[in-house]
């Protein structure tokens, strides 16, 4: 996509969409640079919350009557918005969880006692949010396996060929995060997997934060399983996604047991339902997915100003959407490194040149938590702390660090305003 | 009662609900398959005697809805003495006409069967309708198979 | 609560709240009797989605900034309302979930696996939900524990000197439903727990029935686990509620890992948190829990509209709001059966003294599936199938059943459409 | 710069975070403990050398905020000296003062901790000051403890 297409949409447009950012924060207008925690939620994301409750809230699946066919009709097409989204083979690879850290979780156990025996390997990266290494964790304590980690540069990228070296018969899976979510790192994930199946080991990428930043496809990195925290992606909170490749979904035994992941129950034995029910025991979140649905078609109108308009399908839309904001975002960290690095004292943690909407750092004299309260103070909000990358803290030799994390509506003014306050923080403290 | 409610339960409908025929289980059957619809329960075994690539014998068997009674006992009447190929050509017939959602389109083969086009408008019924053509479908791939429509 | 007390509030008054049931469904007016399937929403939970989102939304528990420190205490303060709603002893022993069938599983895996040995007996009774049946069966596979049905009789009670006998040494945990969700059978938890605790088990009472219909206090009943299922409760969908006394869920290691639940992480080796965030593992439902309070003050207000005003403990608002509910429900629910039994063919499913909010009925010639189908026609949501309850139905010896499910916005109109409707059906398919 | 952020980093805590009073490893503590803020990745180690019911020695060591690095220096001085029981007495009251809603009250004995009485207007940072007091508490019920204010 040209620069001149790109252009035909400005953030102002999209700021619009989002209610919040109206919001005034001890006297100043609020500057949201906390996405990395969680995103903000378009009006259409809202609404349809809203929607649902009002006029069609029912059971779905089970339900003969007419609230129940309009909540299952929606909650169904939402899952084929997100095979859209992620280029999944097909829906039923598309489970819906409680979040990231529970479709994790289900392939550590589903998967993971199914095929991680004594003696066996996991690779995490030094990098992983704590999802990605305290639910391995208690996997190999279970079956006594090692978790061992993949060590990383100074610059917060993998290090790929010590990675190479690692994989051997002993590893069984790979647990790699797609974007990091404290240094904003793009991992070659299609490498890596690519090296992981040649040992014949399965691959999670933790896809979090990368959803709402690039355009995803789990078929031309060949992940088997990818992950989504979808509050972090516009959708409402307690809903995640977790694709799995149809084959390592079928073998796997069911996670959790309850309705609708049955075919049959009996005390003497019960047979379990097809995928993606099979993983779906209980009654999901409803409204979340049905939100879901709304935030990608919320992405896909994004598109959809920018592209031929009626003609073109929901995967063209999103191709044209993250076109845009990856190059927005990619210009505002660019604009917000530079800026940040000016000011003395500042040390940017996470300076890979492949990186996705993350802006951390410290400041030698001022703890990261400090920063936080101080720009706070000014209307700012950024997350001060470890991240939930303990590893990665101990990795960098700080104890924590100051994160400004952005999303499609962030914009230089705010950029610049985060940088100045980061300044009278110098000054406060020195 | 709605103009969609009766389109749903047509005489005709109700007669084979009361009335099925080809119930039962045949004496010697050469092909069967059991069908269940765990949403709502409803299972269904379908018996076939075949032939000679033609199916001379079929009755079925279980418990269900209105729509998966007289589904079953309609197809059981529409597919005697039918060829194999015959029948799987009426299988996507079948399917296409309860998920069709434009102007219902003449089945010249259909007879009474026709009739089923109205749970369209009712889509958590199709299954209902499709579930014991499924279990053909299942018995005639050879297979004691058992069949899900989830 | 004297009845003068209980008629200061109309049914009328208490539907206003609810927006959804203004809706008309095939020309007539909705009545929605399939509240056991979810609930509907009060408007004050459906604002409060809505609130949040366009206020307040942020990550909880590790931010610094304004929205964050908003979102955290409103998350904090529900669980406050939700031990006051079971009164338990401690906010810690509440653990928000995913869902009911969540927390089952949780107790299932993480107590479970500590505690259940091969040749150990888990004792369910036949009326439980899949939810509480099928989770054990998962378990008893890994272990190698077997999984025994208690009887009941053909009123859809508990046989209570089988299961008295049943209980022995061997018997680790009971898991018991407290409302039957197919029966409406009030079960006599408290003496079922006195006997299985006298034996050294535990038990699980599944109050995902119950919670929406009666005052809760687990402590009288002494539940060891208790579990509740949100979105039957007025609150919003993809939350669930499970409590455990303290000392249970401390010697319990963590169910899943990730963010929060954490003390310290490194890769050799990481410690737990504290309840209840040892089993929160990473972003909670935000939104569902604070809808969750929500859910609780409603229930309160409906007391205070009864009781001495704004003087009065939300404890005791909730105390008033069920008596008001209790004594509603029980008038619908014995007029309805009445009515009901008088029809012709119908038979009742479930007929115990001790019963709330189900209706649950065979019709001779007519499968339920088809009574559903017509139903709905006239505007009327009730569910049909076997209602997540397959061995129950296996006992009663049907395939399935038609149940009407009450909720406190429910009046005696509505069962009256609800019984000439089944009147019609009847005469359809006679 | 907002009133209350002003009253939060207040002059003397400013001053006690980059010159902290009594840092580093007591040389023969009779007692210590660790404690640690999971949320925001504070640590602190506080030993002391008690003699006769008597603090007579006290050092801390670890990385923390403002807060918390000024709340420990400052403890260090406040308690030098004091009887346990004159300790536990200003443990209880500190907290008070961090996390009173109404107006602040005086309290005699604390000297510079009163600056510390503008967290109460940032509730996720009240942890930051109570964590080193939260700390010499365990040091002080004896054993090696581990606290954490999760
Ligand atoms: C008695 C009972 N237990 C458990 C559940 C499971 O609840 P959920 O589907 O909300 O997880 C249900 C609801 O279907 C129920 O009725
Ligand atoms: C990279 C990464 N993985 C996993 C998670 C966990 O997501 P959630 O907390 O929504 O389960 C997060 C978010 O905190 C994250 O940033």
């Amino acid at each position: 996509m040209n620069t001149a297409t790109l252009t035909k949409l400005d953030v102002t447009q999209v700021r619009a969409d989002f209610p919040i950012l109206e919001t005034v924060v001890n006297g100043r207008p609020l500057v949201y640079l906390d996405n990395g925690a969680t995103s903000q939620k378009p009006l259409s994301v809202i609404r349809s919350q809203d929607d649902y409750y009002r006029s069609s809230n029912a059971n779905v699946h089970r339900g003969v009557h007419h609230l129940s066919q309009i909540a299952t009709r929606q909650f169904d097409l939402a899952r084929e918005k997100v095979r859209v989204l992620l280029n999944a083979r097909h829906a039923h690879e598309v489970i819906f969880t409680a979040g990231c850290t529970a479709s994790i979780n289900l392939v550590v156990q589903a998967w993971g006692r199914l095929n991680v025996k004594a003696g066996d390997e996991i690779l995490v990266s030094t990098m992983e949010h704590h999802s990605n290494i305290v639910s391995w964790q208690l996997l190999a304590e279970q079956v006594g396996a090692t978790v061992r980690p993949i060590p990383i540069t100074d610059e917060g990228e993998i290090e790929l060929d010590t990675y190479r070296s690692m994989l051997s018969e002993r590893t069984k899976v790979v647990g790699i995060v797609h974007v990091s979510n404290s240094l904003g790192t793009v991992n070659p994930v299609k490498q890596m997997i690519e090296w992981a199946h040649a040992v014949g080991a399965v691959v999670l990428v933790d896809g979090a934060q990368a959803a709402p930043h690039m355009r995803i496809d789990v078929q031309a990195v060949d992940a088997d399983f990818y992950t989504l925290s979808c509050h972090k992606m516009f959708a409402p909170t307690g809903i995640g996604v977790l694709y799995g490749k149809e084959s390592l979904l079928d073998e796997m035994p069911p996670y959790q047991g309850g309705g609708d992941m049955i075919n049959t129950v009996s005390f003497n034995g019960t047979t379990y339902a097809k995928l993606p029910f099979k993983f779906e025991a209980g009654t999901p979140n409803i409204a979340g997915v049905i939100g879901l649905g709304a935030a990608v078609d919320y992405l896909a109108s994004i598109g959809q100003q920018l592209s031929k308009g009626d003609t073109a399908t929901m995967a063209e839309n999103l191709d044209a959407a993250f076109a845009w904001i990856e190059h927005h975002e990619a210009g505002l960290t660019k604009y917000g490194m530079k800026a940040l690095a000016d000011i003395p004292g500042v040390r940017l943690t996470g300076t890979s040149p492949h990186k996705a909407g993350i802006l951390a750092f410290t400041l030698d004299v001022v703890h990261p938590h400090d920063i936080g309260t101080v720009l706070d103070s000014q209307g700012i909000a950024i997350r001060a702390g470890h991240h939930c990358c303990m590893p990665l803290m101990t990795r960098l030799g700080v104890p924590a660090t100051a994160r400004a994390s952005l999303a499609l509506y962030n914009t230089r003014e705010e950029i610049d305003r985060l940088v100045s306050a980061v300044e009278i923080v110098r000054e406060m403290f020195t | 009662m709605s103009v969609e409610l009766r389109e749903l339960y047509q005489e005709v409908i109700l007669d084979h609900n009361k009335h099925p025929r080809n119930r039962g289980k045949l004496e010697e059957p050469t092909n069967s398959a059991e069908g269940h619809n765990p949403l709502c329960g409803d299972n269904v075994t379908v018996y076939v005697h075949t032939k000679e690539g033609r199916v001379e014998g079929i009755s079925f068997e279980g418990s269900g809805c209105a729509i998966s009674t007289a589904s079953a006992s309609m197809m059981t009447e529409a597919i005697k003495g039918k060829t194999l190929a015959e029948i799987e050509a009426m299988f996507r017939e079948f399917q296409k006409m309860v998920t069709a959602t434009g102007e219902a389109e003449e089945h010249p083969d259909f007879g009474d069967l026709e009739v089923l086009a109205g749970v369209r408008e009712y889509p958590v019924r199709i299954k209902c309708a499709t579930l014991p053509w499924h279990t053909l479908h299942a018995a005639l791939q050879g297979a004691e198979a058992k069949v899900s429509t989830e």
